[in-house]
């Protein structure tokens, strides 16, 4: 079974650690939605509908500008975690971030992301292995590597490309290698989440 | 070979300036002999008018000739000198030919060479003179000319330049608007104005406190090498309609409106030289990282300004170089510079004969052959 | 003919006679002055150095006169480039006044 | 010649010391995280700013990192206001061009309160040196003599040309289609274009990509045109900005290769067939290049 990963990215501080897990067809999502509504300390994560995201490297760059942002005190949500999800986004608006790429009952496969901070004088309490053991008994689906292949299998395109108004676009069109395509509109994505808040 | 010796005359704008200087080809060491200038102010509020500064030159030439040939010892000029040095151009015309016919008169009484020389030449030769800096960039700045330039071939080659107004001529007409005196130059006493923004005076005028400047709200218009001066002078003098209307509010006892920004001449005049000073600053750097170049020399009568030597040491250190700057005995026009450049040209075989020798509102830099530099 | 067309295009006339102490000056004046054109149009000029009018039989250095002569198409074109003539003579004259080598020369020597 | 006494020589203020010419530059914050590819690498270091490769997030994602520092010679407010103003238009225009399928670099992180812009690391070289190797390896096939010309011009249709009229042609499309885009770059030189080797399996934005050829597309001059660094760059479409678009190219590709001077006009015939008003364009160039750019000034 593929556990919690522990991603090492460039540029990023020793305090920060990052934690990415996927999980398939997740039978508890209205559960998991539940704790983030009600605030529940315990379920300090984001949740994010897997069909949302295109590829590792996509999620990763929202992961990244949750963290610089909370490193420059410039979050717009309470926490790294719901910035995670509104970072990919691709305009301002906050609830329908989190309606379009949170967790929602109706959601299927999820992908997890902790980020565990620790401050001058307060090291992080949680181990990864606390948070592996956290998801192992609270998500109730079957756990699979984060990986792009993974994620390729639950990308939800048409959805994507309406999110991110990438549709109508002739050029596009007209590239007839999918994986080509793919990439681009991958890249598409990328820049424009990381214009979100310019 | 002994020393060359040369009479610059300048009379391009309201400085008439006559000057005796020397150069030895052999050794290429310049001396300064004489350098002697009047100026023509015209009173707060207005600018100077073309016919009024030819009045001007045409009335004091005689007697700035006179004393700068006391000055620099001179009693037979005839013989002592190689030649006379005006001013072609650029500038204004009526000026530039007052100040040519008493050049072409000299020349004709003491059977001298006539120069023509450009305006801008005699600046940049003059820079380099002064600082010692070899090879640097140029800042051309002063009431009439703009220029960012740099040395290739034989040419004093423009990088960028401005796309209106001289920056001079935007800072002049706003002393204008806030009837900041002429006298000694219109810059001068906004720079004074500008100082008085970082503190405030108490109303017995006993006690300063130091206070930070208001950065007002001015455009930034630099496009490329290139920059635009116009728009800003028209915002500044927006601002300062605004801060009359609020002084005359304030004056009947009216109160300003929640949140709005008291004006004061000082922040204004403090702001207009931030941003069209940043604005040189940048197209400097940009022809520097250009070229490769670590010198850079202000020239022109914007270039005695402190805080543009500041601004642009600061630059030039960031580069790992650094700004040279002269004072206003050479930064502003006057008459050496042009007897320097018209004596190099002269060494080499230049002379502008008589029948030739007109004057033009119209003389770009980089027309000239600078045939004395070789590098 | 083409005199005739001059006049009548230009018919206000205005000559300057300059006499000057001696031909040297009066040839400095002339090379000093004619050199930048009439910038109007509507102005024509001619100068010529000769001995004074009325004077021809004289002999020896007799061309000291500097003869100018404006046309112009109004009389206030007439004297506006007329009076710019006669502010340059004005400097042309106290330039030779008071810079010329003899007189730079006695003044060195007096002092 | 008699020499005068001289009078007291007017002084000349004292010229400045040349300050410490290692200057070090401070890294962006960014850059002093750690990193598992090693220290940034600093590629340029242009008047606006200087650009660096790092990675991005993975050690083995390139990125190249545009950073434009404070100037401590601007107010502090007005040195914010521009490096924010100019990081935004930047990224605006980027993101412009990429919808419109013009091939610049994607973003990949924006912190305009830094200064900072990351971006996609273009593979390839710039235009300049594909050019000019094509041109010493020309040299080195062909010794023959210039006959005394001092220049040994490149012609159109001589043996072994194509390659280069092919480039000239895509980089003529290119500025085209940026130009359709409603983008005005203002700083077009042949090092601000790179030819990007052909990817496998992967369709051309630009160029006219023949199948096979990604193998040998190394030194060929084969790849497509990315336009980068749009630090000067601007949002129109006026008809003159255009033209000196093309007259900034033109005259720094006269300026950077001589030799190959005579085959800008492929460029332009190029471009000429890539939106409709280019021939308006065209003419309006003969119009920027009789006057040379600069207008001539009253003093």
């Amino acid at each position: 079974m593929a556990a919690l990963e522990t991603v090492e990215l460039e540029h990023l501080p020793a305090t920060h650690t990052v934690l990415l897990a996927l999980y398939r067809n997740v039978a508890n999502t209205a559960f998991l939605q539940e704790q983030l509504l009600s605030r529940n300390a315990d379920f300090e994560y984001a949740f994010v509908d897997a069909s949302t995201v295109a590829s590792r490297f996509q999620l990763l760059s929202a992961v990244y500008k949750a963290i610089a942002a909370e490193m420059a005190g410039s979050m717009r949500t309470p926490n790294v975690h719901s910035e995670v999800v509104v970072s990919l986004n691709s305009n301002n608006n906050i609830s329908e971030a989190y309606r379009r790429y949170g967790v929602q009952p109706s959601t299927k496969d999820v992908v997890v992301v902790k980020v565990l901070i620790s401050r001058e004088g307060s090291p992080s309490s949680l181990s990864p292995e606390d948070v592996g053991k956290h998801l192992q008994t609270h998500v109730q689906g079957e756990s699979v590597s984060c990986s792009d292949e993974e994620l390729a299998k639950v990308t939800d395109w048409p959805k994507l490309r309406k999110y991110h108004k990438l549709n109508g676009l002739p050029w596009i069109e007209a590239i007839k290698d999918e994986k080509a395509k793919k990439n681009e509109l991958e890249m598409l994505i990328i820049s424009a989440m990381a214009m979100r808040g310019t | 070979m002994a020393p060359l010796y040369a009479l610059g005359c300048e009379g391009s704008a309201n400085k008439l300036g006559i000057g005796v200087i020397s150069h030895d080809p052999t050794t290429n060491t310049t001396r300064i002999l004489s350098n002697v200038r009047h100026t023509f102010n015209s009173p707060p509020g207005t600018g100077f008018l073309p016919k009024d500064t030819a009045a001007h030159h045409r009335a004091h030439f005689v007697s700035v000739a006179r004393e700068a040939l006391r000055a620099a010892g001179l009693t037979d000029p005839a013989r002592e000198l190689s030649c006379i040095c005006y001013t072609r151009g650029p500038g204004m015309g009526a000026p530039l030919t007052s100040t040519a016919v008493a050049a072409r008169t000299l020349a004709a009484l003491w059977g001298l060479d006539l120069v023509g020389v450009n305006h801008c030449v005699g600046h940049i030769e003059m820079g380099r003179f002064i600082t010692g800096a070899a090879n640097p960039v140029v800042l051309y700045v002063s009431g009439g000319n703009t220029q960012v330039i740099a040395y290739a071939e034989q040419r004093y080659r423009i990088f960028g330049e401005t796309l209106d107004i001289a920056v001079g001529n935007c800072i002049d007409r706003f002393a204008r608007t806030l009837q900041i005196p002429n006298d000694p130059f219109p810059g001068y006493n906004v720079e004074q104005v500008a100082k008085k923004a970082f503190y405030t005076v108490a109303a017995d005028r006993t006690t300063k406190t130091p206070r930070d400047p208001v950065l007002l709200d001015l455009p930034y218009a630099v496009k490329g090498m290139d920059c635009s001066f116009s728009g800003i002078l028209g915002a500044a003098d927006l601002q300062a309609a605004q801060m009359q209307k609020q002084d005359a509010l304030l004056a009947a006892g009216g109160a300003l409106k929640e949140g709005e920004q008291r004006i004061t001449r000082e922040d204004l005049c403090f702001t207009l030289q931030e941003v069209v000073f940043a604005m040189l600053v940048e197209i400097t750097e940009r022809a520097m990282a250009h070229v490769g170049s670590k010198q850079v020399l202000v020239v022109g009568g914007v270039g005695c300004n402190e805080r543009l030597q500041e601004m642009m040491g600061l630059m030039a250190r960031d580069r790992g170089g650094s700004v040279y700057a002269t004072d206003e005995r050479f930064c502003i026009d006057n008459g050496i510079m042009i007897g320097l450049a018209g004596l190099l040209a002269w060494e080499t075989g230049f002379r502008t004969p008589f029948e030739e020798s007109t004057c033009t509102q119209r003389f770009r830099t980089d027309e000239v052959h600078i045939k004395w530099r070789t590098d | 003919m083409a005199a005739a067309m001059e006049t009548d295009q230009f018919p206000c006339v205005l000559t300057v006679q300059v006499p000057f102490p001696t031909a040297r000056l009066a040839s400095v004046a002339l090379q000093s002055l004619q050199v930048d054109k009439e910038l109007s149009p509507l102005v024509r000029r001619t100068f010529t150095i000769s001995p004074p009018a009325g004077d021809a039989n004289t002999t020896g250095d007799q061309d000291k006169t500097l003869h100018v002569e404006y046309r112009a198409t109004t009389n206030r074109m007439l004297r506006v480039a007329v009076n710019s003539f006669m502010e340059s003579l004005n400097l042309v004259i106290e330039v030779m006044e008071h810079l010329d080598a003899d007189v730079l020369a006695a003044e060195a020597h007096s002092t | 010649m008699a020499t005068p006494e001289p009078a007291a020589a007017i002084q000349p203020p004292t010229p400045p010391a040349d300050s410490a010419s290692t200057h070090e530059f401070p890294l962006p914050p960014i850059l002093q995280q750690p990193s598992a590819a090693g220290p940034a690498e600093l590629i340029t270091q242009g008047a606006e700013g200087r650009l660096y490769r790092t990675s991005w997030l993975t050690p083995t994602r390139p990125c190249a990192l545009k950073h434009r520092p404070s100037k401590p010679y601007r107010h502090p407010t007005l040195d914010a206001r521009l490096t924010r103003h100019r990081i935004l238009s930047e990224v605006r225009i980027l993101q412009k061009c990429r919808r419109e399928g013009v091939a610049v670099p994607a973003l990949y992180g924006i912190d305009e309160s830094q200064g900072v812009l990351s971006m996609e690391w273009v593979p390839g070289r710039p235009v300049r040196v594909e050019v000019n190797e094509f041109l010493r390896r020309r040299a080195e096939k062909y010794p023959h003599s210039d006959g005394g010309r001092g220049r040994d011009e490149v012609a159109r249709d001589e043996e072994g040309a194509a390659p280069l009229v092919g480039l000239m042609r895509r980089i003529g499309e290119a500025v085209g289609k940026l130009h359709k885009a409603g983008i005005v770059h203002g700083d077009l030189t042949t090092s601000n274009m790179m030819v990007r080797p052909w990817e496998k399996d992967k369709g051309p934005v630009n160029g006219h990509h023949a199948d096979g050829q990604a193998e040998e597309a190394e030194h060929s001059l084969e790849g497509e045109i990315v336009v980068i660094d749009f630090g000067l760059a601007s949002q129109g479409s006026a008809d003159e900005d255009r033209a000196v678009d093309l007259y900034v190219l033109e005259r720094a590709f006269g300026s950077t290769h001589p030799r190959a001077e005579a085959l800008f006009t492929v460029v332009l015939e190029a471009y000429k067939d890539t939106f409709k008003v280019a021939p308006v364009v065209l003419k309006k160039l003969e119009d920027v290049r009789m006057r040379g750019r600069k207008r001539s000034m009253l003093g």
